[in-house]
């Protein structure tokens, strides 16, 4: 990867591009001219009239001239015509969407952090999901970057010198993000609640795509890239099921966590505390626990139901007053003496805290049950929340699970 | 303030004089003054009714319904009352301009006292709301669950609390003002000769029921007549 | 020697002993004015220092000393700290409360306790929003726009930025609509409107902004507020609020804002340069009415910030068509600077030179702003470092610079007192070669596809953002520079008389320097033109003592 | 306003005039969706809003003859029906409404059995 921003020196990338430069052009010189209109005669009469260069009987008094003012007025009022004009007609060349019959119509979904891609279903039925998340960039102590940032094969494919629409959205308890190719010379913001588009049709090569709408902690790692192929590549994959023109994803558990952006959120292997919690084993907090205990906990969706809280905890023989002492109990590891009001709790957690089949959740492993259900419904608890990944499939889970047991 | 305040003479080279526009004193720019300070009311409310018109141009169907199952007869009620509250204000502010200060504090009093009819029947109003389930935060104006009206209706009420709610604070305030006013009355600080005070403070009254003119057909009456099954 | 305004003073609250208290009540607005430039000084520190951090973050790729969220939280609080602390109350708070009153021949501001009490308002805002920094989940990470609904999910401490933002718009209505009333009211006999200065016109185009514009964003914020405290649904998307409806609306306040910051900017312009061109103003009358006219068109565009938000397109074409607009009167300013420039006798002391040294950059700022309102342009360039430098360019080079300029200008009308001439342009040529090292590259950079708001950033961009770091260290170098002569010009500069730069308007014709309390010994009649000049030399004379004319 | 030269009694037949013929408004209010115009019911309700509105101005607020603050509130005025015009322009033009989830009638199924019952 020589060049992160492949294709933007070319500036013929996507069809629209053209129009956009000779827009940008036009205006770079009107610029000019404009501004050497200004500064030029400013400079010159700083230097002619200098103080000492004037005697004080010399000194014009002009105020008015109606001809020149006319002159300035006029004129730049023209061109500022002359730029509204190009800007209007790059726009619709950007703007204007092809024909849905002859284009692909691709949707996009962009969350925090990552660009997912689907596509319409091929001949089988089978339909291609695709992107993900960015692999940052890893630097060494010194700050020293030792490994560049990747989007691996995670990308939007497309065929070359085809009308492509996309149709963009982003889930509703997310953010606004933009979706930007600089080297086409096209964005357009991605709104949770609205559907926007973009088209373009675009030459043979790779490029770059950044998210250009701040959406917060990752957006500097918001990339994804373009690759458009030659028409008989794309058609082959497309027909086909493989994952991606180029191979087959990665099935290991570190790779799925990876391009579902759970990496953005979610430390592996160390102890940071990211946005969410490291997912190393279930280690609960005692606040995390007392948390639940207080208020219950009913977004899992375990078929048991909702985790009774205060209260209704108490009213099913749960002594409040050894909350803490309960907290602390679990917040351990299960380890030591069994508090005696764990009782309550284990009628639905079990002896060991380890969940009863899949009914209701274990407060020790990251079991699949429970992955199933904090990506099927994302899950809100005192660290903050997390959105579902409802798309995750049962396989990927399992190999999440089996991943995080390790 | 401002009593002994003698104007400044200003001479031209002719030995004209003109007399200077003080601080001290100036009727016209302490009305100019809240005149435009109520400008600014103008267009916070402004602001409030264009979210309003948004929406009611996407759900304009929701927006109906949901109005049809506002109280009109309390919200009318309300109206009459904010019209005779403007009268006793613009009569006290006479009776003051001609020096009857005893009337203009009756005056005075008998619009704080229609204003507190007021907030009763909007307590009344929400209190009804709230027990129908209808009210922020209640399950009703949150998403994604069995009770969820649908979108129109959410922002609808959402709207409609938050700006009657912030119309109620507006005549809270107006009776504080109105309280200190007679404070300053019975202090002879306001008098006839010198009713800057009251007369702003009855600007601002006509203010909130001018904004009143507007919250009351746009959230009870889009609803009303035959086009729905009409109030509950 | 007579009593100047540092040794008497006029209190809100009874008659304290303490210099201390007569400073925190007094109602004069010359000490409120200098007031205001010591605070938005100091904080504006907190905001150069926290640029500076966000350069050195942003000197190479990857993540030097901040992670991601520091990042968002540094521009956050410096972008809050610059517009709703410094630069939006700026010139009119500072030189509209010092001069505005002078220049009118009045004796205070229409409502001097009002302007007391928003002063300590402007304070509990600027409490409120840089204690949010120790409160709760730190300060706000949400930019300086709070756009929804990243500010109603993000867990950090919006809503004490959200209300500090607020009551910084309080205090901003309530100083416009002083002035206004002011400007209204208590110009001394004889002087209509056509026979203000232009700055004055300056402060009252901008007046009528902050009365107008800026209830809209604070009910906004308010909306905001409640939407993360009630849940009403209207900028929540699951609800079916629409996120763009807060975009327009808090478009509609902060577009009209930039020209609340710039017109008194160009007021001091107007000041300057007949002053150092000793030679009436080209003019005056297309200045004064495109000022009003930037005003109001002024209010008609702010969708030009929402290009790719997801606007119709339709109101694309409208908004980017309205927008040129405002470029014509603004040009048509530019022209008439020139133009009083041709045949004077241009004196180039420093306020001269930043005001020269503004033209330039503004220039620039100005014409990178009319690129970006070609709609399909800025389809390309909005969100890159492009609009970041352009607005630097405009901020800083526009209204920053002309704030110097009047700084430099009013600066022995103030303090009776003089810095030195030598130090002063020193700074300024550090300063400006800082200045343009610092923002041109981004320019490019941003072209090419740098993003905004990014603390890690792809190779290709590295050079750029090195040159500017080189250049952010010469300018703040020059920054200091300046403020240390100021500092020595303060402490024991030379005394000056009351008008040393020969100049016309009536700030200048004031029995002493720094001015005595109650401003003019007499109110003066007015049957001038602001900027007489007869042979390089004022033709309005005034006695001081009667002030009647002696020309 | 001046103090001196009140015409008391004028005056107050005028505040009575403008209440009576406030209350005559607000009663239109009442039988207007039920008489008449119901199809632009909206649309009326406004204008008669808006002539109440006006009627508080000239005669409550005593706009008439001021003409620095009349033009104020008619700047202001026109200011916030141009954000209107722009505004709804907007939404309305918005090309993709009908495929975005804020636009769409059932917030769920829920909402349904709820606008069902109604
Ligand atoms: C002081 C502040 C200030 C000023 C004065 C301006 C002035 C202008 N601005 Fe700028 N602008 C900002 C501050 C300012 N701006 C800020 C803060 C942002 C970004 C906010 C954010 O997103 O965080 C922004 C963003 C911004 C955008 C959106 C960019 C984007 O997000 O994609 C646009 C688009 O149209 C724009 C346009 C203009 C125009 C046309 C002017 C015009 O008024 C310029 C007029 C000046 C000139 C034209 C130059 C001088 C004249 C001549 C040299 C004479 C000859 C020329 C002619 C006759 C044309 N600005
Ligand atoms: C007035 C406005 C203003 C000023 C002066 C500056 C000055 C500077 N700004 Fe910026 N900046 C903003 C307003 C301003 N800025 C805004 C609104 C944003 C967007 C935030 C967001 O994205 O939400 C931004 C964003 C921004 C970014 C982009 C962050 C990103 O998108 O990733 C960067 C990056 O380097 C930056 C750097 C700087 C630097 C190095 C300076 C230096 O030039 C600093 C030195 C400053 C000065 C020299 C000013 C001098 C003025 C005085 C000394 C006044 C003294 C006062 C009195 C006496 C009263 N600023
Ligand atoms: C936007 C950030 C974000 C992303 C992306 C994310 N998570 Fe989370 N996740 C969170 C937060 C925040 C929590 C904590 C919720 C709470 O307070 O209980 C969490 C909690 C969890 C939990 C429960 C932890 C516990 O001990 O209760 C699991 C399991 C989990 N995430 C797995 C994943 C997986 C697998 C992915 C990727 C497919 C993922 N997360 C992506 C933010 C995220
Ligand atoms: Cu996504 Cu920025
Ligand atoms: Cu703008």
């Amino acid at each position: 990867m020589a060049n992160m921003l492949n294709g933007f020196e070319g500036a013929r990338a996507a069809t629209f591009a053209a129009d956009v430069e000779q827009a940008i052009v036009i205006n770079f010189w009107i610029s000019i001219v404009l501004f050497i209109s200004v500064i030029g005669p400013m400079v010159y009469f700083a230097w002619k009239y200098r103080e000492n260069n004037v005697k004080d009987e010399e000194i014009s008094d002009v105020t008015h001239h109606t001809t020149l003012e006319i002159v300035w007025t006029v004129i730049p009022t023209a061109l500022m015509m002359v730029l509204f004009w190009f800007g209007y007609t790059s726009m619709s060349a950007l703007r204007t969407m092809p024909d849905a019959d002859t284009a692909i119509t691709v949707q996009v979904e962009g969350s925090k952090w990552k660009w997912r891609y689907e596509y319409p279903a091929n001949k089988d039925g089978f339909v291609h999901k695709l992107g993900g998340a960015y692999t940052k960039p890893i630097q060494d102590e010194n700050g020293k970057i030792i490994e560049k940032g990747t989007m691996d094969k995670s990308a939007l494919y497309v065929p070359a010198n085809t009308n492509i629409i996309l149709e963009m959205t982003a889930p509703l308890d997310d953010v606004i993000h933009a979706w930007f190719v600089p080297a086409f010379r096209m964005k357009e913001d991605v709104v949770p609640g609205r559907i926007t588009k973009q088209w373009f049709n675009a030459e043979v090569g790779e490029y770059e795509v950044e998210c250009a709408e701040y959406c917060g902690t990752d957006h500097s790692y918001m990339y994804s890239r373009v690759v458009v192929l030659p028409k008989a590549e794309y058609d082959a994959w497309f027909e086909s099921n493989e994952d991606t023109p180029k191979g087959n994803y990665l099935k290991s558990g570190d790779a799925i966590l990876q391009q579902h952006g759970c990496k953005s959120c979610h430390a592996i292997g160390t102890d940071k505390v990211l946005v969410g919690p490291t997912l190393n084993t279930r280690v609960l907090t005692k606040e995390q626990v007392l948390d639940v205990i207080n208020n219950g906990q009913d977004k899992l969706g375990y078929a048991m139901g909702a985790m009774p809280g205060g209260n209704d905890l108490e009213a099913m023989g749960f002594d409040m007053t050894t909350a803490e002492e309960v907290a602390a109990y679990v917040a351990g590891g299960m380890k030591g003496e069994q508090p005696a009001s764990f009782a309550t709790c284990s009628s639905c957690h079990g002896e060991d805290g380890a969940g009863l089949y899949g009914t209701s959740p274990s407060l020790v492993s990251y079991d699949v049950d429970l992955l199933r259900n904090v990506l099927k419904n994302g899950k809100e608890g005192m660290m903050g929340k997390m959105p579902a990944f409802p798309y995750v499939s049962e396989e990927e889970i399992s190999a999440i699970a089996e991943h995080l047991k390790k | 303030m401002g009593h002994e305040y003698v104007p400044e003479i200003a001479t031209d080279r002719d030995g004209n004089e003109y007399e200077v526009q003080g601080w001290q004193g100036d009727f016209y720019g302490g009305k100019l003054g809240f005149w435009l300070f109520m400008l600014t009311e103008v267009m916070m409310f402004g602001a409030m009714f264009l979210a309003l018109t948004y929406y009611f141009s996407l759900h304009t169907a929701d927006f109906v319904n949901a109005s049809a199952s506002l109280n009109r007869y309390l919200g009318g009620f309300n109206t009459v009352i904010l019209l005779v509250s403007a009268l006793t204000m613009g009569l006290g502010l006479l009776k003051m301009r001609v020096g009857d200060i005893k009337g203009a504090k009756l005056m005075i009093w008998a619009t704080i006292i229609l204003a507190i009819v007021f907030l009763g029947v909007k307590a009344v109003e929400w209190t009804a709301e709230y027990n129908h389930g209808v009210f922020l935060g209640l399950d009703a104006l949150q998403s994604g669950n069995a009770h969820s009206k649908p979108f129109g209706e959410i922002l609808f009420f959402g709207l409609y609390f938050t700006m009657t709610g912030l119309h109620g604070f507006h005549i809270i305030i107006g009776i504080g003002l109105m309280l200190w006013l007679l404070k300053r009355i019975n202090a002879n600080k306001v008098n006839q000769g010198h009713h800057i005070l009251h007369f702003n403070i009855a600007l601002y009254w006509d203010l909130v029921h001018l904004i009143w003119v507007f919250v009351f057909p746009y959230f009870y009456m889009i609803g009303a007549g035959d086009v729905t099954g009409g109030a509950h | 020697m007579s009593k100047t305004y540092f040794d008497e003073t006029h209190c809100a609250i009874g008659h304290p002993k303490s210099t201390f208290m007569q400073w925190m009540l007094t109602v004069d607005h010359k000490r409120i004015g200098l007031m205001y430039a010591a605070v938005m000084f100091t904080f504006f520190f907190v905001a150069v220092a926290t640029a500076l951090a966000m350069r050195f973050e942003l000197f190479a790729p990857g993540a030097q000393f901040m992670d991601g969220d520091t990042f968002n939280q540094a521009f956050t609080l410096h972008g809050v700290i610059m517009i709703f602390l410094f630069i939006v109350p700026g010139i009119p708070a500072i030189f509209g409360n010092i001069v505005m009153p002078l220049m009118i021949g009045a004796k205070d501001v229409s409502f001097p306790r009002l302007n007391w009490f928003t002063f300590w308002l402007y304070i509990a805002g600027c409490i409120i929003a840089v204690s949010s920094l120790w409160v709760g989940e730190g300060f706000a990470d949400t930019g300086w726009t709070f756009y929804a609904p990243y500010s109603l999910n993000t867990g950090t401490n919006v809503i004490m930025t959200l209300v500090a933002a607020f009551v910084l718009g309080m205090a901003s209505i309530l100083t416009g609509l002083n002035f206004l009333v002011t400007i209204h009211r208590l110009r001394a006999p004889g002087m209509g409107f056509f026979q203000m200065p232009l700055f004055v016109w300056g402060i009252y185009a901008t007046a009528w902004i902050q009365l107008l514009a800026t209830p809209v964003v604070g009910i906004t914020l308010i909306l905001a507020i409640l939407e993360k405290y009630f849940g009403i649904g209207i900028f929540d998307p699951s609800k079916g609020g629409d996120p763009v409806l807060f975009e327009h609306l808090f478009w509609i306040y902060s577009h009209p804002a930039v020209y609340l910051m710039i017109l008194p900017a160009f007021g001091i312009m107007s000041e300057i340069i007949p002053t150092f061109s000793r030679k009436e103003i080209f003019g005056y009358r297309t200045i004064a009415l495109s000022s009003a006219s930037i005003a109001g068109i002024g209010y008609l565009v702010w969708g030009h910030h929402l290009f790719t938000s997801g606007m119709s397109d339709m109101a694309k074409v409208i908004f980017s068509f309205l927008t040129f607009f405002v470029a014509i009167p603004t040009g048509i300013k530019f022209y008439d600077w020139v133009a009083t420039m041709y045949g004077g006798k241009i004196v180039l002391s420093t306020p001269m030179l930043w005001a020269l040294g503004t033209l330039i950059t503004f220039a620039i700022g100005g014409l990178t702003g009319v690129t970006i309102a070609m709609v399909g342009v800025d389809i390309h360039l909005q969100d890159t470092y492009y609009s970041v430098a352009h607005f630097h360019y405009a901020m800083l080079g526009g209204v920053a610079f002309l704030l110097f300029a009047g700084m430099h200008y009013w600066f022995p009308l103030c303090f009776g007192k003089m810095y030195s001439e030598k130090h002063a342009k020193n700074a300024f040529y550090l300063q400006f070669i800082g200045f343009n090292m610092l923002w041109f590259p981004m320019f490019i950079a941003g072209y090419l596809g740098m993003p905004r708001r990014y603390f890690d950033y792809l190779p290709e961009f590295q050079i750029y953002h090195q040159v500017s770091f080189f250049g952010a260290v010469i300018f703040i170098t020059g920054l200091v520079y300046m403020f240390v002569t100021f500092y020595k010009g303060i402490k024991n500069g030379e005394k000056t008389t009351p008008n040393p730069w020969n100049a016309t308007t009536l700030e200048w014709h004031l029995p002493s320097a720094p001015p005595p309390l109650e401003n003019h010994s007499k109110v003066p009649y007015v049957d001038f033109r602001p900027y007489e000049y007869k042979h390089g030399e004022p033709v309005v004379k005034f006695d001081y003592v009667t002030m009647k004319r002696i020309d | 306003m001046e103090t001196t030269n009140v015409d008391y009694k004028a005056e107050r037949a005028g505040y009575y005039k403008v209440l009576v013929g406030l209350l005559l408004l607000t009663a239109v209010t009442f039988i207007q969706p039920h008489m008449f115009m119901t199809d632009s019911n909206f649309m009326v309700q406004m204008f008669i809003g808006t002539v109440k509105a006006w009627m508080i101005l000239i005669y409550y607020m005593h706009l008439k003859g001021e003409k620095l603050i009349g033009w104020s509130v008619l700047f202001s005025l026109l200011l916030v029906v141009f954000f209107y015009i722009m505004v709804i322009i907007d939404v309305n033009h918005f090309q993709f409404l009908d495929l975005s989830h804020i636009t769409s009638e059932v917030t769920s199924s829920g909402a349904a059995n709820a606008s069902a019952a109604h």
